[in-house]
This record gives structure tokens, C-alpha cells and sequence, in this order.
């Protein structure tokens, strides 16, 4: 009962099916011209990969899931997942693939994909800010230790500079500034 | 011991059967517990009777102890009756002085749990078949030619396989064909799965191969209507529709199809298109001439004789009568192939109702290049546009218990060939999609089709679509769950192929009947064993190929059409039929021709037949008959008995069964212990 | 044209097209490397769909005129004039000599004589020692002169020499002087008009596939392995056991174990659905609760009844590759995910049966090598004319494609040799 | 003697200074020449490679072009280096577009990826170019076949056909120390360092799970071979004790450690004291 009084529409029982329309036809073709995606077509969905998943059991949508909706081209509900960020990267799934499907590969097409969109974490970009910032991900800290052990004060050879010059062309440089 | 003349000297075998009898009962003691049974001159058990051992030691005691009888109690008579009665004789005592006792399906794998019930059953069992082996008899057996020639039904690729495989043998064959012209369905195919092959680039030759071996008359247009049984051989009756085209004359210049006024369906396209009242079904047909169809001419309405006038060699004619012809041959093939499951049983798809719901069938007429679109996939009914969406439903009707339980068999690669040829011709310009529920890819490089199938980027959907809809402009639309996405989808697509669930030819059933071979589920034509006997059925010298028998691909068909005409072949040309006699016979002095056993006998094998003294009496075709015993049951005086199980001897084995267990209750009840 | 023909593989097909090209009044010899014949079937137990015996279920001269089945101990020797079997044989190299083949075989010693051996086993009684039978998953103990298959054919037993010890027991005890402990190897060159591939298929060892945790937890077992204990003559007398002897509760099938999968065989196995289920509803009726993974249940639709069988008797299919099997106290856990309910499932059972897939085997490959397609398949029609293949040597098939396809061999054979009429 | 370029990344010196040390220690007994590779990046993985695959394939084809000038194959400790190296190494071998469209970026600072320079893991070094019996020989002080349980790093051995290891190469390794290899059922887990950044629970889970198998099959120690992995098994068992009260007290040494014991360093050479669960108990099971 509404205390208003305010008319409202039929109540949403119903599971709206996803519509033909929705799908974008080219998203498989996108994933495969990517790196590694090649193979993605050759899936038949005997879910090996999610049962070689160690935490796909929490996700919603499972690995086979994503990788079947890339086929039919459900680019939208792919890429907003937040799946392919809580992918541990241990590409158990890659490796029991049937059929050579590049699983974990294809979910990093994904997420730059996604990160094009600028549908990313914002901890991923503040590690890409920190990276291009500081030209490294691990700053020596306590370098008495590495005196200790008669190792240089520095991390050797590492040049800073490089990736802050690479990387601020890239994405990197556009998400990092162009913050969120 | 003294002997009495005409004693029984009966043996008794007891196997052990592995664990399967010896696991549950004792059979060393049961063999023991005959040693001293009326009639019985030696008993023994073993592990396996049917082994080596086992029937070298009946081979050594019939010899030995001058058998006149030999008792098994072991499996199934249907498993190794067969060898142990050529045991006996080879070693010189008629082969049906056996007498089996099954300890095996009928004990000790009902009463595995209570060894001590299943040790009496096992008991009055044989006790039992003691008592009938003593009232056997000997029976020989007669022999009947067998013509060296062979009917086949239907010219299909399997027909097809087996009239050439035994015509190059030298053996004279007739391939009768209900259509107008030979080759069924696989003359519909564009190209054959999983090469992708021409199939009447593979097909056409074989079809002129038919049409000009010398050792096979094709009778098109004809269809069997009477069966009937000689003995060895087989009389048969042939409709020959008439075609009012002269076979002989016919040039093929097509000016009767031409200037032909009348259109009809164009049966050959499924329906799909039209074709005129006189016609050739498709370029290589055999015999390659055109044929004119009664039912869409209007000659005999308004007496219309355009074709016969533009005929420059009166090659037509309107007053050709049905003829019936009869042949001889000594063996039958039965190749008659399968159907689509009519469409509009499945109005949940819009079947023959929706203009762009079609069957795979039908799908497979516009991939033709001499097809109704020439190859191209156009929408019906104008045959204008290609389609931007297509999709194919697998196992509609089949896997079904609404519609056909049974599995179709080539679906699932008939399905995938579509798909990969449409991509071949169209690209990406057509969106495929494949629903399925499961692909069933099991043959060789079937597997790596599939994937193929995959990676050209149809779109394959694992549900089953919900009640379809015809849109407006005649799009159909329908929602599944993907079980591969877990998601549910509302799709629309242009163009709807359903892979139909496959049915035998219309026919089949009377034709079967006609034969004597049983069918299976959903009518097809069953085999004798589906594993050794694949082509063989129980009616001697029939044989099944291809489709009638199950759905089957074009390799399986091919491998069965030889099988067939190899088993054919051994069976013609040995030349006669050998009959155990095993039979019904008549009493001819206690027969009183009241002609019950005629009416009852499910194989015509009785009739009534004027004796020299003008009796009209029973007499039993050894051939037909099968051995039911039905008639034995119904005569009134006890005149007709079926051989092998007279009412004597199955008395006799009644109450030897009935005797044993009551003497065991006696003497239970006097000693009262358990005893065996 | 000769009428010689060697047909290579004893198992049902080889079978069938020896008897039938013998019945046809051909020359045929059939060689077998293993000491009995019937090939993977007499490995089988029950046979589907009908539930033979495999070893009943040799096709005989009498294939034609009303009787269907015979034992392999009668159909084969004696009874036939025409065909010799060589058993413990292989076929060391095939030349093509003009029209003809000149075939080099190979046997190895039986060290018991089948001309001599009546079968009476004095031998195996007296021998001393005992050696786990590795046809029957080395759970039961064998002797060194023993029957791999009790009802095999030949019938005579095989001494094993890595296990012998030459005490010479075994010769003293024998009445027929049937045991030669010395026999060597003999070689022989057989001319041939025709050669008959019918060299079959075996079961792929799992241990490709590390993940099943196969020969690592040995309830671990592949379908052939089942087979053998759901064998009345098996070392369990026919019921599931574990290997510990504990009688099986839980069974748990992974379908597709290597097949259909571009790490292990890419191709499908065809026959592999059909014999599981039949596994399951024979653990059924001993009252084990059985699951199924599988991807796509292939059953052709002559087997269908099995499928319906199973699931009437409350078989649990679950749709999905199971990844890896892990061990917990001592049995496996299959992990799968049941794409249906879209769950994850950890399934304790007592066994874990892969369906290994078929592959020809890998002793013929060097010598028919051009024969032969990437996979070790024989095909169909070779360009060289004179050599046939037929049963699962052309492809992964089942009982009835087989049997099917070896009749239709056996005419065309005949019809090379012997023309037309 | 073999000479290699080093490519140490960042971690490891930054946070672990005694796996540095004790590589090289280890390397010096072997006459491996390991030569800091100068003016190299940060690899980035793997969230370079998640939000920016081209920036990530850029960084390290620029390294692995500095190590082809060089000639020698390029070695690193760390499994995260080594998955980003192997991987575009891979990708360029492979993908010959690829490849040209990164040459032409490199041109600028007169670079080249020509493939010439292999990426290698440094244990991959101990097993193929010294030598199990190379090892075995200089073995003074064996361990006394004490349970060690292995965490190999998920990129360390996936994917199989890009890195080309397989988990023998580690197993043999350290039995060869005179350990023996506890095997445990979640041996092939990830340590969830990846996840880290994004769900920081799943990540503590993952370790957390990780190490009670390896308790619970027997481990005393457990070796490592990346820092990104010893952070989740080392690090974090301390925060579990702190926060759950969940107590392993499993040791974590980097193998270089084991081995460096082995060949009889002592234990401040190879900076034992650093290892945050404290790893001293081990020295009780070298043979004096």
C-alpha cells in the first residue's frame, strides 16, 4: 500500500529476458582480434574452466558463463562484471581448456576492454597512478637491510624514467589523469 | 547293475556358471543329489559347461554311458542351447534329446538371496527336465531351393549399396522404387557431411551404375502389395503405377513440361516451390525421363492433352493401366528409408503454420544448386530476400515423449552441415544460431566438424526455445534459457529450421507385416540381434538396410546396404534352405478338419487341403511355420502337435517338477528337517 | 587373383570378417598379438545395448541361417578348415610383392604347446608362484602359468617368463608333454593377396591427464578397469569393491576423460557413453549410487534405452567437466560444476571412473604407418589397393557399427579376389 | 662459465633483500655470472597488463630488447617478472604484427625486440644449466629429509605451452637439499596476491587456505620462489595471528635460502633473520 496515493506502474515480477538487440554481434570478433583471443569461438561450454576456478564459486557469473557471453555478444553485461577483476590471474582455467580456449588471456582482453571504458576499480587505477609516478610498484624502504647484506642501497638498474615515459602515452597515462 | 532294454540312460550337467549359479547354490551336491534319480546314468557339475571342458566331458559321457538323453542345467536355453544340441550331434544322438534346465535366469538370479529356496526351484528344475528328456524324440530336418535372386524395396543409398553389391556377384536383382525416380534422400543433399562432399557427385554414379547393370531391373513407381512365401523363395506382387511417359520413348527434349498449363507441389523440394503436372523430379534422375502426375493433371477433368500433342515422339499416353506383375526371388532386402516427422505436428513451433518455420529437410532443398532457389536462401513464399537471422532448432520432436523418444541420429551434424555451408556462401551476412540441448558429434572427424562449425562464429545456444510467435512481419520470435550464459533470451530470427525427429516411410508398417518382421519403437523395421544380426530379421531371408531400420546416416546406410547384401548373398547362393522340423505336424487319423488351427495360426502356415479319401484335413507349411504351439492348444482332439513340445512332454515335464517337490515335502514333513 | 587373406586383430571384428571370408571359401589368417582372442570386448564384462556376454558374442560360419549366438571357444577352432589363427603374433613388416602382399610375422613363445595342451590345468595347480594379475587390476593373485581370460581362446594357458622360475614343475606334472620352457621366437613370412586391418581399439592410460589423480588414488579407475570388476570372473566375483576391499557405496563418472579434448585425444570416442551407462545401471542394481559428468551424452539411438534405463533407475547426471579429482582421507572428491544448477559440487565417492578415450593401439602404428591417419586410424579405402580396415581400426565405433562394417568387408574382399559371379 | 643479464623488478630488492642475496650467493658457488641488467622498467604485473595490455606489452618488450643487446638470456627471481617477460616474449615470438607495431615504438630510443635473449626463471637456471648432479655435489650440509611443502606461483608454471616449467623442476630442486616434498591437496592454489587491490578478504582467504593445507599435510617449512607469493604466505600469516588468532607458524624461505644452507652459508649470508615468521628452526635440520 502506497500512503501517497501516487499511481504506479504494473509491479516488475517478471525477469526481463536479455533481447536480441542488446547483443552486440561484433564482441566476439573484438575479443578474437585481440591478443590470444583467437581461440575463443572453439568453447562448448563444458565449464572445465569453472570448475578449475578456485573462486569462481563466489562469482555470479561463472567463467564459461563469461566466456559463452562473449559468443552471443553480451558485451555490456561482460565488461561491467565484476568478475573479470576478481580474477586471480592463475590461469587454472587456461590450462584444463578442452579445447585451448585462452581463458584467463581473453579475461584480460576483457578488463582492458572494460578499462577503455573506463569501467575499472579505482585501486587498479591508483596502482597504475602510483606506477607512473613513482616508476615502480615497490620502493626500497628499508635499505639497511640491504646494506646488511652487502647489496647496493638501490634497486639496481631499475630506471624509473622508462616507465613513466612508456607508460604516459598509454592508457595508463590517460586513465591515471583523466582520474574518476 | 543289470541292464533293461529301453531303459533311459540320461546325463546330467550341472553348471556352475562362473558365480552366477555356483555362487548362490551348491551344484556339486545338486549334482550328486541325482545320481540315483530314476533314468539317470551319470551326473556331473562344472564351472562352465558351455567351455571346452565342458563339452568335451557331454561329448566323453554320451559316447561313454550311451546317452540317450542329456539334461543341462545351466543359463538360458537361448544362450547355448543351440551348442550343446551340436554336441550331441556330433557324437551321434539327435540333437533335440536335449533337454535344458534354467538354473540361471530362472533361480539363482531371482532367489540370489536365499540360497536355500533357490537350492529346491534348482532341484524340481532339473528334476523336471529329467522327466522330460525321457519322453524326447528325434527330429530331422528338410531342405528347400532357395532361387538365386534378390527383391530389393526402396532406392535409397542403401538399396542402392546393396542391388549393385549383389549384382556384381552375379545375382539377379529387382530394386523397386515407390517414387519416380531412384536415389532418395541422399539425391536431396547439396553435399554430405563431414567432407563436405558433392552428394550426387558421389551418388549419380552409382545411380547409372543401377540403371545399366544387366543383373538389375529397376521397376520405379511401383510399390510391393502381396507377399507371399515357397517354400524357399519368395512370390511377390508388383504394382507398377503408371507414369504415362513410355520409359522407351521419351527423349527428354522437356516440351511436354514446358507447355504443361497445370502447376502442383513440388514433392521432390518438400513442398518448397512448384513443379508443373508433367515433370522430372531433378536433372540426374533414373530412369532420367519425365513422369506425369495423375493427381495434379487435368486431363482426366477437362481433358486437357497438351504434353501428349508437343510430345514429338508420342511418348505420352493417358490410357496406361495400373499392371501387376509377380516375381520369384529367393531373398528380400527391405531398404524403404525414413520421413521428416510431419511439421505440423508441432504447433508449439508454428509448424505448417508460420511461412518461415521450415524443416532442416526442406532448408537443405535451398542450399541445392537445383533447388527451388537454385541455392540461394531465400524467405519463402516469394523466394526475394535472404534472411539476416536464422536459427536451427535441433530435436524438435525428437527426445521427445510428446512427440518421438527417440534419438534422430544425423540431426545434430545435418544441423551443423547447414550452418557451415550457409557460412560458406553468406558469411557473416546471415547471423546463425544453433539451439540445441546436446550435440551429439560421435562419428569419425564428426568432432572436428563441430568445431569448425564453431569457430566460423554460429552462435550455439544449449536450451530448448519456448512457444514460437509469429511477428508481424513474419519474423518469429521465442525466449530460451541459455544453460551456457545462464541467461534466459528473447530471440527473433528471419528464418526458423527445425531438425525434425525422424519417422520411417509411410508403409512401413504394412510392409513389415507383409514381410514377417517385427518393428520396433516407432515403427521401424527390427533386426534380429542389434549387434551380430544387424541386417538379418527374424523372417528368414528378409533383410533390413539403412533408415528402416533406425535413423541413420549416409556411412551407416552405405555399411549397412553391403552388410545386407553380403548376408543376402550367403544366402542365396548356397542355393537351398535348411528347416529343422521341429514343426507343427498332423495326426492324419485323428484329424477331423474342423480348421480351428487354420483360423488361429498367426503365419498362414495351416491350410485345409482335400486328402486322397476326400477328407478335407490340416496341413502345415513346414516353412512358415514357426513353432508357437498355438494350434496345439486349439485342436479338440489333440490331432495337430507342435514337435519338441507335445503335450506329453511338457506333462511329462509339469510333473516331474511337481513330483520332486512334493517328495521333498514328504520328506521334510517325516524327517522333519530341511532337506534338499 | 590368389585367395589368401590375413586379417591382423582377433577382436569381434576381426572376427567376424575371418569367418565370414573363410565361410566364403577363402585362405585366411588371423593374427592376434594377445595369447586369446575378442579383443577389448572380453574386457567388457556384460556388452551393450542387449547386455551379452561379450564372449558369447563371436558371429560363426552359421551367422546367416537362424542362430545368432555362439561361444568363441567353438565357432573359431576346428570348425573351420580355412582359417588358422595365430595368436601371441605380430606383424613385423608388410611388403608389396606385385599383386601380393609377403606379410613378416612374429611370434612369441606360449611355452605351451596348443597342439599338445588338453586344457586339463594340472600345470597351474602345481605352479608356485603367484604374481598379482594386472588384468584384474592386480588384485588378485595369478600364477606363472595361468589363463588370462578363463573361457579365452585358445583355451591352453600361457606361462609368463619374467615371472617363471624354470622350477619345471609344471613340465613334470604334464601328461601330453604339452610345456616347453625353451620355446623361442619364431618368425614366418606369410604371402597374402589381401590384408584385413582390423587392429582395434584400447583404452588410453589416464596418466595424461594428471588432474584425475588416476594411478595416484587407486579408487581411481578407467571404465575398462570397472569393467573388469563388474566381472563375475573378475577379481571380485562381479561386485564393486574398493581397493582397500570395502564394499563400493558411490561411484562417480567423468565422461569425456581425455576425449573431445585438444590436450588428450581431440577427437570423440563415440562408444565410451553408451558402455559407462551401462556400468551405471549395473553398480545400480548392487544398489551404488552413481553420477555421471558429462558434456554431451552421445548414444546412438539403438543404445537409448540405456540412457533411459539410468535415469529411471535414479542415476545423478551431472552437466559439467569435472576439472580435477583431489584426494581426501584416501578417497576422491570430483569437483565439478553443475552447469544446470549453476553450482559448484565437491562429490565424495568411493570410486571415481574416467572414460578414457579409445585409440588404436600403439604396437601397429610403425608398421602400418602409411596407412594410417594422424590419429593411428586406418583409412577406410587406402590408396594401396589389397589393404582393408574395418571395426574400430577406422575410427572409435561400438559393437554394432563394428560388426556392421566388418560384413561389408568381408564381401568386398571377396569380391576382389573372386570377381564377379 | 655462463654469464645471464638480471632482472631483478622491483619487489624483490625492495622487499626482500635476503632472497636477493642469497640468489646470488647461490649463483656465485655455481660460476653463474649474473649481470645487472641497467636502465630496465617495472614490469607491472598483472594489473598493468588488466588495465593497459599495450603499455604492459610496451614496458617489458623494452626490457627484453635491452637484454637481446646484451646477447645472454635474461634471468629473473621473481614470477611475476618472469610471467610478464615469458608472456610478451611469447606474444612477439608469435604474433609477428604485434611485434612490428612495438619494433616501431622502440625505434625511438634505437631498440629492437629480436627474441635472441631468452627470459628464464632463476631456479629454471639451477635445474637446466647447473644440474642436479652439479647440485648435488656441492651439497655440504644436507637437509635431514624435514617436510617441506612447495608453492610454486601460478606463473611460474601457467600457462604450461608460454612459461615451458613444469613442477618438477622445483620438486627436484629441493629434494635434492635432502628434503623431502610434502605434497598437499591445494598445491596447485593461488596465493591471491592479484586479488589483493581488489577484494582484500579473498585474497587473506586464499593464503589463509593455502597454508592450513599445507599444515595440515605435514609441512615444516614451506619454499617460495616469488615475493609477491612469500607476501601472501609470510606477511599475512602474521596479520591472521593478529586479527583471527589463526596461528601456523610455518616458516616461509625462499629456495635460494634452503639451497644457500645447503651449500653451507650461514644463516646471516643469507639473510634468515628477514623472514617474517622466524625461519631459524630450519638450521636445526642441516646436518652439522
Amino acid at each position: 500500500m502506497t500512503e501517497t496515493g501516487e499511481k504506479k506502474g504494473l509491479p516488475d515480477v517478471f525477469i526481463e529476458p536479455i533481447n536480441m538487440s542488446e547483443l552486440d554481434r561484433g564482441f566476439r570478433k573484438e575479443i578474437q582480434s585481440m591478443p590470444n583471443g583467437e581461440e575463443l569461438s572453439a568453447c562448448f561450454a563444458c565449464s572445465t574452466c569453472t570448475s578449475a576456478c578456485p573462486v569462481a564459486n563466489i562469482w555470479e557469473i561463472k567463467p564459461h558463463q563469461l566466456i559463452r557471453m562473449i559468443i552471443l555478444g553480451m558485451r555490456e553485461k561482460v565488461l561491467s562484471s565484476k568478475e573479470i577483476w576478481l580474477c586471480l590471474t592463475c590461469f587454472e582455467c587456461q590450462e584444463r581448456c578442452p579445447q585451448g580456449v585462452r581463458v584467463t588471456d581473453i579475461f584480460f582482453d576483457c578488463k582492458n576492454l572494460a578499462a577503455e571504458e573506463n569501467m575499472i576499480p579505482d585501486s587498479i587505477v591508483a596502482l597504475g597512478k602510483e606506477l607512473l609516478e613513482k616508476g615502480q610498484l615497490y620502493i626500497v624502504t628499508a635499505d639497511w637491510e640491504r646494506e646488511d647484506l652487502d647489496l647496493e642501497p638501490d634497486v639496481p638498474g631499475l630506471s624509473t624514467d622508462a616507465v613513466k615515459r612508456v607508460l604516459g602515452g598509454t592508457r595508463t597515462g590517460r586513465l591515471v589523469k583523466g582520474g574518476k | 547293475m543289470p541292464k533293461k532294454k529301453d531303459e533311459h540312460r540320461i546325463g546330467v550337467f550341472i553348471c556352475s556358471c562362473g558365480t552366477n549359479i555356483g555362487g548362490v547354490i551348491d551344484v556339486r551336491k545338486l549334482a550328486r543329489d541325482f545320481k540315483d534319480y530314476p533314468g539317470v546314468t551319470f551326473t556331473t557339475s562344472n564351472m562352465f559347461t558351455c567351455s571346452k571342458d565342458g563339452q568335451d566331458k557331454i561329448a566323453e559321457m554320451i559316447k561313454e554311458k550311451d546317452l540317450t538323453g542329456v539334461v543341462i542345467g545351466a543359463c538360458t536355453p537361448k544362450l547355448h542351447e543351440q551348442l550343446f544340441r551340436e554336441i550331441l550331434e556330433e557324437n551321434d544322438l539327435n540333437p533335440f534329446r536335449l533337454a535344458q534346465a534354467n538354473l540361471r535366469e530362472h533361480d539363482t538370479w531371482v532367489h540370489g538371496d536365499d540360497p536355500e529356496v533357490a537350492y529346491k526351484v534348482a532341484y524340481d528344475l532339473v528334476a523336471g527336465a529329467i522327466e522330460r528328456a525321457k519322453t524326447l524324440e528325434d527330429i530331422g530336418f528338410e531342405e528347400y531351393p532357395v532361387d538365386k535372386s534378390v527383391l530389393v524395396i526402396g532406392a535409397g543409398i542403401a538399396g542402392i549399396q546393396s542391388a549393385l553389391d549383389l549384382a556384381d556377384k552375379g545375382i539377379k536383382v529387382c530394386l523397386v522404387e515407390k517414387y519416380t525416380s531412384i536415389g532418395g534422400y541422399m539425391a536431396r543433399l547439396e553435399k554430405t557431411f563431414p567432407t563436405l562432399d558433392c552428394s550426387m557427385c558421389i551418388l549419380s554414379p552409382k545411380l547409372s551404375a543401377v540403371e545399366r547393370h544387366k543383373n538389375i531391373e529397376i521397376l520405379s513407381y511401383s510399390e510391393v502389395i502381396e507377399v507371399e512365401r515357397d517354400y524357399g523363395n519368395f512370390n511377390v506382387r508388383v504394382k507398377k503405377k503408371p507414369r504415362y511417359v513410355s520409359i522407351e520413348d521419351c527423349i527428354n527434349c522437356g516440351a511436354c513440361e514446358r507447355n504443361c498449363p497445370v502447376t502442383g507441389r513440388a514433392e521432390w523440394n518438400l513442398g518448397l516451390g512448384d513443379r508443373k503436372a508433367i515433370y522430372k523430379p531433378f536433372p540426374q534422375a533414373v530412369p532420367g525421363v519425365f513422369f506425369l502426375d495423375k493427381d495434379s493433371c487435368t486431363h482426366w477433368t477437362d481433358g486437357c492433352t497438351i504434353c501428349a500433342e508437343k510430345c514429338p515422339r508420342d511418348a505420352i499416353s493417358y490410357d496406361v493401366e495400373i499392371e501387376e506383375i509377380e516375381i520369384k526371388v529367393g531373398a528380400i532386402i527391405a531398404a524403404t528409408g525414413f520421413v521428416e516427422m510431419d511439421i505440423e505436428e508441432l504447433s508449439e513451433y508454428g509448424g505448417g503454420k508460420f511461412t518461415n518455420v521450415l524443416t532442416a529437410g526442406q532448408y537443405g532443398r535451398l542450399l541445392s544448386l537445383v533447388g527451388p532457389t537454385e541455392g540461394k536462401i531465400l524467405l519463402p513464399p516469394s523466394f526475394e530476400q535472404s534472411p539476416k537471422r536464422i536459427a536451427y532448432i535441433n530435436c524438435a520432436g525428437s527426445r521427445d515423449e510428446n512427440h518421438r523418444p527417440w534419438c534422430c541420429n544425423f540431426g545434430c551434424m545435418y544441423t551443423l552441415r547447414h550452418a557451415e555451408m550457409t557460412h560458406r556462401l553468406y558469411g557473416d551476412d546471415i547471423d546463425q544460431w544453433i539451439i540445441y540441448h546436446e550435440l551429439r558429434a560421435g562419428g569419425k572427424e564428426y568432432e572436428q566438424f563441430y568445431r569448425r562449425v564453431r569457430e566460423s562464429g554460429v552462435r550455439f545456444v544449449r536450451g530448448f526455445p519456448s512457444e514460437m510467435i509469429e511477428e508481424k512481419d513474419g519474423s518469429i520470435s521465442f525466449s530460451v534459457f541459455d544453460q551456457g550464459t545462464g541467461s534466459l533470451l528473447r530471440l527473433n530470427f528471419d528464418m526458423v529450421v527445425l531438425t525434425m525427429a525422424i519417422d520411417p516411410s509411410p508403409g512401413t508398417a504394412h510392409l513389415a507385416h507383409m514381410l514377417g518382421v517385427d518393428r520396433s519403437e516407432g515403427g521401424f523395421m527390427k533386426e534380429l540381434h542389434p549387434k551380430l544380426e544387424p541386417v538379418n530379421t527374424k523372417s528368414r531371408g528378409v533383410f533390413i538396410a539403412g533408415a528402416c531400420q533406425s535413423p541413420k546416416d549416409i556411412p551407416a546406410s552405405v555399411a549397412d546396404g553391403k552388410a545386407a547384401a553380403s548376408a543376402a548373398a550367403s544366402h542365396v547362393l548356397k542355393g537351398k534352405v535348411r528347416v529343422q522340423m521341429d514343426k507343427a505336424v498332423v495326426d492324419e487319423t485323428l484329424c477331423i478338419g474342423c480348421g480351428l488351427c487354420e483360423k488361429v495360426c498367426p503365419f498362414d502356415a495351416i491350410s485345409m487341403t482335400v486328402r486322397d479319401d476326400e477328407r478335407q484335413l490340416a496341413e502345415v507349411s513346414s516353412i512358415l511355420c514357426t513353432g508357437c504351439g498355438k494350434c496345439q492348444v486349439v485342436c479338440p482332439i489333440g490331432a495337430i502337435k507342435r514337435k519338441h513340445f507335445t503335450t506329453e512332454q511338457i506333462e511329462a515335464e509339469v510333473l516331474g517338477l511337481i513330483s520332486a517337490h512334493r517328495k521333498r515335502e514328504q520328506s521334510a514333513k517325516t524327517s522333519g528337517g530341511v532337506s534338499s | 587373383m590368389g585367395d589368401t587373406v590375413i586379417v591382423v586383430g582377433a577382436g569381434l571384428a576381426g572376427i567376424q570378417v575371418s569367418h565370414q571370408l573363410a565361410d566364403l571359401g577363402l585362405r585366411v589368417h588371423l593374427v592376434e598379438k594377445e595369447a586369446t582372442v575378442g579383443g577389448l570386448s572380453a574386457h567388457l564384462g556384460k556388452v551393450f545395448p542387449t547386455d551379452d556376454c561379450a564372449l558369447c558374442l563371436d558371429a560363426c560360419e552359421e551367422l546367416f541361417s537362424g542362430h545368432h549366438r555362439r561361444c568363441q571357444y567353438r565357432s573359431l577352432l576346428g570348425t573351420q578348415k580355412k582359417l588358422s589363427l595365430h595368436t601371441l603374433t605380430e606383424v613385423r613388416s608388410i611388403k608389396h610383392e606385385g599383386d601380393k602382399f609377403s606379410v613378416s610375422l612374429k611370434t612369441t613363445p606360449r611355452y605351451v604347446l596348443l597342439d599338445r595342451c588338453v586344457v586339463c590345468l594340472e600345470c597351474i595347480n602345481v605352479c608356485d608362484v603367484e604374481v598379482p594379475d594386472e588384468l584384474n587390476l592386480g588384485r588378485v593373485l595369478r600364477r606363472a602359468v595361468y589363463r588370462p581370460i578363463p573361457q579365452g581362446v585358445p583355451l591352453a594357458p600361457i606361462i609368463d617368463m619374467n615371472s617363471c622360475t624354470k622350477c619345471s614343475k609344471c613340465v613334470d606334472v604334464c601328461k601330453v608333454d604339452a610345456i616347453d620352457l625353451e620355446q623361442k621366437c619364431k618368425t614366418r613370412t606369410i604371402k597374402a593377396d589381401a590384408v584385413v586391418l582390423a587392429t582395434g581399439v584400447e583404452e588410453s592410460s589416464p596418466s595424461v591427464l594428471p588432474g584425475y589423480a588416476y594411478g595416484h588414488c587407486e579408487d581411481v579407475l578407467t571404465q575398462r578397469e570397472l569393467g573388469r570388476l563388474l566381472d563375475s570372473a573378475g577379481p571380485s566375483n562381479g561386485k564393486a569393491l574398493t581397493a582397500s576391499g570395502r564394499q563400493v557405496g558411490s561411484v562417480t563418472m567423468i565422461l569425456c576423460a581425455g576425449s573431445r579434448d585438444l590436450n588428450a585425444v581431440e577427437y570423440c570416442s563415440r562408444a565410451c557413453c553408451t558402455y559407462s551407462l551401462k556400468h551405471a545401471i549395473m553398480l545400480r542394481e548392487q544398489g551404488v549410487d552413481v553420477t555421471i559428468c558429462y558434456m554431451d551424452l552421445r548414444v546412438p539411438t539403438h543404445s537409448q534405452s540405456f540412457l533411459e534405463r539410468a535415469r529411471e533407475s535414479d542415476v545423478t547426471f551431472v552437466r559439467g567437466k569435472p576439472d580435477h579429482v583431489v584426494v581426501r582421507e584416501g578417497s576422491p572428491v570430483t569437483i565439478v560444476e553443475d552447469t544446470e544448477s549453476q553450482k559448484r559440487l565437491e562429490i565424495e565417492s568411493d570410486l571415481v571412473v574416467l572414460a578414457s578415450p579409445l585409440v588404436p593401439h600403439a604396437a601397429e602404428r610403425e608398421v602400418f604407418n602409411s596407412f594410417l591417419d594422424k590419429y593411428g586410424f586406418a583409412a577406410r579405402h587406402n590408396a594401396l589397393k589389397g589393404i582393408y580396415a574395418c571395426g574400430t581400426s577406422t575410427g572409435a565405433n561400438d559393437i554394432p557399427g563394428s560388426v556392421a562394417e566388418a560384413n561389408s568387408v568381408a564381401l568386398e574382399v571377396y569380391m576382389a579376389l573372386k570377381g564377379g559371379a | 662459465m655462463s654469464i645471464y643479464s638480471l632482472y631483478m623488478g622491483c619487489s624483490v630488492p625492495a622487499n626482500y633483500p635476503n632472497y636477493e642475496a642469497s640468489m646470488l650467493k647461490v649463483a656465485e658457488s655455481f660460476e653463474l655470472t649474473l649481470e645487472y641488467l641497467n636502465d630496465v622498467a617495472c614490469c607491472g604485473s598483472p594489473n598493468l597488463r588488466a588495465m593497459d595490455y599495450w603499455g604492459w606489452a610496451l614496458v617489458n618488450a623494452r626490457t627484453l630488447a635491452l637484454a637481446d643487446i646484451t646477447e645472454h638470456d635474461i634471468v629473473t627471481p621473481c614470477n611475476g617478472c618472469f610471467g610478464s617477460l615469458k608472456d610478451v616474449y611469447h606474444l612477439l615470438k608469435h604474433d609477428t604484427e604485434y611485434r612490428t607495431s612495438i619494433n616501431v615504438e622502440l625505434e625511438a630510443e634505437g631498440l629492437e625486440f629480436t627474441g635472441t635473449s631468452r627470459p628464464r626463471h632463476f631456479i629454471e637456471v639451477l635445474y637446466t644449466d647447473v644440474g642436479l648432479d652439479s647440485i648435488r655435489k656441492k651439497i655440504s650440509k644436507p637437509l635431514d629429509g624435514v617436510g617441506i611443502a612447495i608453492h610454486y606461483g601460478c606463473h611460474l608454471l601457467r600457462p604450461g605451452d608460454v612459461t615451458e616449467i613444469t613442477p618438477e623442476v622445483l620438486s627436484e630442486l629441493v629434494r635434492v637439499t635432502g628434503a623431502h616434498v610434502v605434497e598437499y591437496p591445494l598445491w596447485k592454489q593461488c596465493c591471491g596476491a592479484t586479488v589483493l587491490p581488489v577484494d582484500e578478504a579473498l585474497a587473506i582467504r586464499l593464503a589463509r587456505d593455502k597454508l592450513k593445507s599445507m599444515k595440515e599435510a605435514g609441512a615444516a617449512f614451506v619454499t617460495v620462489v616469488c615475493p609477491a607469493c612469500c607476501n601472501q604466505l609470510d606477511l599475512q600469516q602474521l596479520g591472521l595471528r593478529e586479527l583471527y588468532g589463526e596461528k601456523f607458524d610455518l616458516p616461509i624461505l625462499f629456495y635460494p635460502q634452503i639451497l644457500g644452507l645447503a651449500l653451507g652459508f650461514d644463516e646471516d649470508e643469507v639473510g634468515l633473520g628477514m623472514n617474517r615468521v622466524p625461519a631459524k628452526p630450519i638450521l636445526q635440520h642441516f646436518s652439522k
